[in-house]
């Protein structure tokens, strides 16, 4: 280390240095290592389920610790990996440097926000080690509210708090992107992670203060028995499923839209092109978090909700469809008279193109009014949202990470080792999640402890694949770590990419840069050859 | 950046509306009108809030955003009041 | 082993095989949609990768025809699932006229049903081929779902509060049971089995099975022992509307607004009779919540449904 | 960089940057608290639709003379808050904090208020929970409209409770000359928060305490 330039991760040592750190890229890295540190509990509660599911029995553990496990399992990983993962690592790291800001508007804000995340986090691990909740992660009444012994307080607390950081950021975003753009980078010369940040912190915003609200009311529901969910004194606990959507269907955009903007960068940057349709996919990320707001009601088909509503929110359903399959259409064209190499963010680029079509078609499946009576919690909306969230969500974040890790850390990663790494995550994603398709289709209920005999060839397929998923997740944990001091050593650019991050050392200094940089092209100017347009 | 400078009687003008909205929406609950009760007092208290939103909060002279901003959150709360509505609203037709 | 790997469940009543046909109709959609995109990537990444003579990559802005195209296309398939998910779904909702029909209470962790005679089943049900059911559901506790695969139905159970869920079995055999919604510990216990018999076998079953007393006759004991007739008789001093013939009518709340005498109403009527008073009538009745039993509720529902409206009508909250 | 400008955080441009910034920022936070206040409205309708009876009499249990003394407490409260920023406008540092001083008493004074006559319903066994004591008919239905009726004035006093505390600091800083004509977006900050407070008041009072007045 002694001939690197000053850098934002040299200029100081300390843990004050690092507690206390006001920088950006720092409290990125503060979150990267919270957020993997989640991941790998969330993801040992998966393994301990997928093991007791390869006997019908439910002979491993106990129904009880088996409803905990995949209470804390979503609970884990959706609050606590999934929504701040990739904006409080991957957009704390390059929002700023993106745009060409020296930081996020509010610097302190966003320390804070690190600090109430682990102190959410901290919660919920008591509540954990106290003993864990059963609710499942939708926390629905009047089970969680009146008949649940469980910790539901202290986790719906965790949860509660950690939506303040999820404000925070998606504010300081807002903030950032709206005022401290670089001298001539106008909204349609952003690069499309930043459209989609943009998208993402609108839906933080208006979302999550819901879902405090609705946790603080469960909360004064199961203190004090206000009656406002609790059937036995007059409430409609599905009021409470209509203010839990409201928030947790748009929660699903919060994951996914960042992961988007991540695939737009990877494929213009491996296909040496501008994306194809560029405005068209800015605005789709928009109109994704609209009318992503318009369509909580399909979870509810079943609930006890009005038929109309149900035709309603059905037929809206549809239409958020749409500017997804523009999106996925859109990526495909911007191969089209490329110069792809494949590399492995770009691996994991084509990989979520595959998974997350898939994701996305079978989400029709279940807006579809008269078959999701068939489908409707069962094993079929399972394997569909984790092929948005773990093969969509998950796939994007390590594309990303690969994409970005020479820029955070200035070290490459195995090229080799990264590529096989990320087959081995495709193919034993695959095996996880398509045959729980085939059993909810079969009629395998979801958080089933034990099952019938005729769903076990299907569940032990299921149980194969995750144990080569998670072999797959682990390989890039130890070979990153190893890159940390023995990888090559990266130069400012090493991809040979567009965007203004590039323009910085790797790692970048404190400042990000000395000069603010003024813009005078479009995002990804790779120099294509002009040819006649076809199509 | 300093801002608009609302002139003093600007802001006891408003004020004085206020309180004027607030006697006559007190007035209006006590008579009987139906449904035009939660009509009417609705109205009066959208209005006070435009005033004090528009004045006191001097979105009249802020930026376009602000009132983007300002607009957005009303319309995400009617959305979400709006379609619970249509749940609530229409269980008994079938 | 394919045996062991089946890829439909049985399908046994009459609108499984419409489900099942949406669900090949969309299966046969995402097909064509996945394979076509994954074409597409893997053939432009084989035909365009990096190599000499291709170092840099064509200029190509976008297309609004392709925009268009990919934007209308997509959003009209949908609208035909939309579609064709909608009649279904209102299928699958109404229930045709002469059912059978059926109580079930769930609760943590066990279905209880009870059959228009009286027999009494727990975590079975018995149905004749050929015969549309109609399921009127509630729970004691929390959220339930009631669903078998077979028949391609499901519906949510909520305490308090009614909801109903039917089919008509087209297949005789034994088909699953499960509660689908999460209820607590033992949700996975929660399962049972419909046997869908021929009708002269369910015949000898009713008549082999335990016979309690019918619901409606139960409900007309409750009804008396209740002394519900004080209040409720014809008659200038009568305190409550005459409930016979009220069911599936619609009257005028106290409020103004109009409601439909249904299950749900004559429910709510009884255990906060007072939450929506019929208009005309002084809020004087008791409430019955925790004092009846759900099961109880359900046999006074259908004693009163039981009940033949009388011949000259009666004053019934359409004012005095 | 100018990093000479006094008040110039390092990672912004200039002043008018570092403000707009701070007021966008504000405006983002009031719609998020619209939201968390939405959640509540929302059930509040949807009970209110389904029962009026029930949220008629619960209303009528309220104080209305009360409910307007509040309304036009926090009015004024607004105004004196509305020329506290207007003082630091034409830069008179005494004219700040003195109606910094009245808008905090007059919140004071809405939150003393505001806990006698919580005090007053706990008394009279209104708060919702097991002791929960209701005269009239439909009690459970009652009970959800003082569920709500806590649940909101209560989040509502936790805001205005907030607010005082942030006037505070806004009262020192003022005293110590901090804000002048061209740079005092911290105090018209804390001024949006207030008025906002003002805003769901004013909602709150037709909705909690005029509803059940007519018949």
């Amino acid at each position: 280390m002694t001939n690197t330039p000053e850098n934002y991760i040299n200029t100081d040592f300390g843990w004050k240095s690092w507690l206390l750190t006001l920088d950006h890229k720092r409290i990125a890295i503060l979150y990267l290592l919270s957020i993997s540190f989640f991941f790998f509990v969330g993801g040992f509660f998966a393994v301990l389920m997928r093991i007791e599911l390869l006997t019908p029995q439910g002979d491993l553990v106990q129904a009880e610790t088996y409803n905990k496990l995949f209470t804390m399992h979503g609970l884990v990983l959706i609050f606590f990996f999934l929504i701040p993962g990739i904006p409080a690592v991957l957009g704390n790291f390059l929002v700023p440097m993106m745009i060409g800001a020296r930081d996020l508007a509010f610097p302190r804000l966003n320390l804070l926000s690190w600090y109430i995340f682990v102190t959410g986090g901290l919660f919920t691990l008591y509540a954990v080690a106290a003993g864990g909740v059963d609710t499942g992660w939708t926390f629905y009444t009047p089970y969680s509210s009146t008949y649940s012994n469980t910790h539901v307080i202290a986790v719906g607390l965790g949860a509660f708090i950690t939506g303040f950081s999820s404000i925070l950021t998606g504010l300081n975003f807002l903030v950032t992107i709206h005022t401290m753009r670089a001298p001539g980078l106008s909204w349609f010369r952003l690069p499309l992670f930043i459209w989609a940040q943009y998208a993402t912190s609108l839906i933080m915003l208006l979302g999550t203060p819901v879902i405090a609200i609705t946790i603080l009311l469960l909360a004064l529901e199961r203190l004090f028995r206000i009656g406002i969910f609790d059937p036995s004194i007059g409430g409609d606990p599905v009021l409470f499923q209509h203010l839990f959507w409201f928030y947790s269907h748009p929660a699903v955009y919060i994951m996914i839209l960042p992961a988007m903007g991540i695939i737009s960068e990877i494929i213009a940057c491996f296909a040496r092109k501008r994306v194809f349709g560029y405005r068209f996919v800015a605005f789709s990320s928009l109109a994704i978090a609209i009318l992503g707001f318009f369509v909580w009601g399909h979870h509810m088909f079943l609930s006890g909700q009005s038929v109309y509503a149900g035709l309603v929110f059905s037929i809206l359903s549809f239409l958020v469809a749409i500017p997804s399959a523009v999106k996925v259409f859109n990526w495909t064209a911007t191969l089209y008279k490329g110069s792809i190499s494949l590399t492995t963010p770009m691996l994991y680029a084509l990989g979520f193109l595959g998974l997350f079509t898939i994701g996305g078609l079978t989400g029709l499946f279940l807006a579809s009014l008269g078959l999701d009576v068939h489908v409707h919690d069962t094993y079929f909306v399972v394997a569909h949202f984790h092929y948005i969230m773990v093969g969509g969500v998950v796939m994007a974040y390590l594309g990303g990470i690969h994409f970005w890790w020479p820029k955070i850390f200035g070290r490459m990663y195995p090229e080799f080792v990264a590529r096989f790494a990320a087959i081995v995550v495709f193919i034993g994603f695959n095996l996880t999640f398509f045959p729980q398709f085939l059993l909810g289709y079969l009629g395998m209920p979801r958080r089933y402890h034990a099952y019938v005999e005729e769903f076990q060839v299907l569940n032990v397929m299921s149980s194969a694949g995750a144990s080569i998923l998670g072999f797959g997740y682990l390989l890039p944990m130890i070979y990153l770590v190893w890159s940390l001091r023995s990888g090559k050593r990266a130069g400012a650019n090493p991809w040979d990419a567009k965007g203004l991050e590039w323009q910085t050392p790797s790692p970048p200094p404190t400042t990000n840069f000395a000069v603010t940089p003024v813009v005078t092209e479009e995002a990804y100017a790779y120099g294509e050859e002009e040819a006649a347009v076809a199509g | 950046m300093s801002g608009h400078l609302v002139p003093l009687k600007g802001y006891l003008g408003i004020f004085l509306a206020l309180m004027a909205l607030t006697a006559v929406t007190v007035y209006v609950a006590f008579l009987d009108l139906g449904p035009m009760n939660t009509v009417a007092a609705m109205t009066i208290a959208a209005v006070k809030a435009v005033l004090v939103v528009l004045y006191f909060m001097h979105v009249r002279w802020s930026s376009r955003l602000v009132w983007i901003f300002a607009a957005a959150g009303v319309f995400w709360l009617m959305i979400m009041i709006g379609l619970t509505m249509a749940d609530y609203g229409t269980r008994d037709w079938l | 082993m394919w045996e062991d790997l089946p890829l439909f469940p049985e399908s046994a009543s009459s609108l499984s095989g419409e489900v099942d046909a949406l669900y090949v109709f969309l299966i046969a959609v995402s097909a064509f949609f996945a394979l076509l995109i994954c074409a597409l990537v893997v053939g432009f990444t084989f035909k365009y990768r990096r190599r000499p003579g291709n170092e840099r990559a064509s200029r190509i802005e976008g297309s609004l025809a392709l925009e268009l195209a990919w934007t209308l296309i997509p959003l009209a398939i949908t609208m035909v699932i939309f579609v064709w998910g909608a009649r279904l779904y209102f299928a699958l909702s109404l229930a045709p006229e002469d059912c059978l029909e059926i109580q079930v209470i769930g609760k943590q962790w066990m279905w209880k049903l009870q059959h228009p005679q009286g027999q009494r089943e727990i975590n079975e049900l018995h149905i004749p081929l050929g015969r549309p059911v109609r399921l009127t559901m509630t729970s004691e506790d929390v959220i339930h779902s009631f669903f078998v695969p077979a028949f391609r139905t499901k519906m949510d159970v909520l305490p308090n509060r009614y909801s109903s869920v039917w089919f008509e079995p087209t297949r005789t055999g034994r088909y699953h049971l499960f509660c689908a919604e999460y209820c607590g510990t033992k949700h996975s216990e929660m399962i049972g089995t419909v046997h869908v018999l021929e009708p002269h076998e369910y015949e000898r079953w009713l008549r082999g099975a335990v016979a309690g007393e019918a619901p409606a006759e139960a409900g007309r004991r409750l009804y008396e022992a209740q002394r519900c007739d004080t209040c409720h008789f014809a008659g200038p001093e009568a305190r409550g509307p005459v409930l016979a013939g009220l069911f599936g009518r619609r009257v005028q709340l106290a409020d103004g607004s109009t409601v439909v005498v249904d299950e749900n109403h004559l429910r709510e009527s009884i255990v906060a009779p007072n939450a929506r008073l019929t208009a005309g009538w002084q809020a004087i009745m008791p409430t019955y919540a925790g004092l009846l039993r759900e099961e109880e509720i359900l046999q006074l529902l259908a004693y009163i449904k039981s009940l033949p409206a009388p011949e000259v009508e009666p004053r019934n909250g359409d004012g005095r | 960089m100018q990093a000479d400008v006094p008040g110039l955080a390092h990672h912004f441009e200039d002043l008018e940057q570092q403000h707009e910034a701070g007021r966008l920022g504000m405006w983002a936070f009031l719609v998020t608290e619209v939201m968390f206040f939405g959640g509540l409205f929302t059930g509040f309708t949807i009970y209110w639709n389904a029962y009026p009876d029930a949220f008629r009499a619960g209303s009528h249990h309220l104080d209305v003379r009360l409910g307007t003394l509040y309304t036009a407490v926090l009015i004024g409260s607004s105004l004196t808050m509305a020329l506290a920023i207007r003082a630091a406008q034409v830069g008179r540092r005494r004219a700040q904090v003195g109606w910094l001083v009245t808008t905090m008493l007059l919140g004071t004074t809405f939150l003393v208020v505001k806990g006698f006559e919580y005090q007053h319903k706990w008394a009279d066994g209104l708060l919702p929970g097991p002791g929960f004591a209701w005269e009239g008919p439909d009690a459970p239905h009652a009970r959800i409209f003082f569920s709500f009726y806590f649940a909101m004035t209560g989040l509502h006093a936790l805001h205005m409770l907030i607010g005082i505390g942030v006037l505070l600091t806004m009262c020192v800083k003022a005293a110590r000359g901090a804000f002048t004509p061209s740079h005092h977006a911290g105090l018209e900050i804390s001024g949006l928060y207030w008025h906002f407070v003002d805003v769901v008041w004013i909602f709150l009072f037709p909705l909690l305490y005029l509803i059940g007045r007519h018949g």
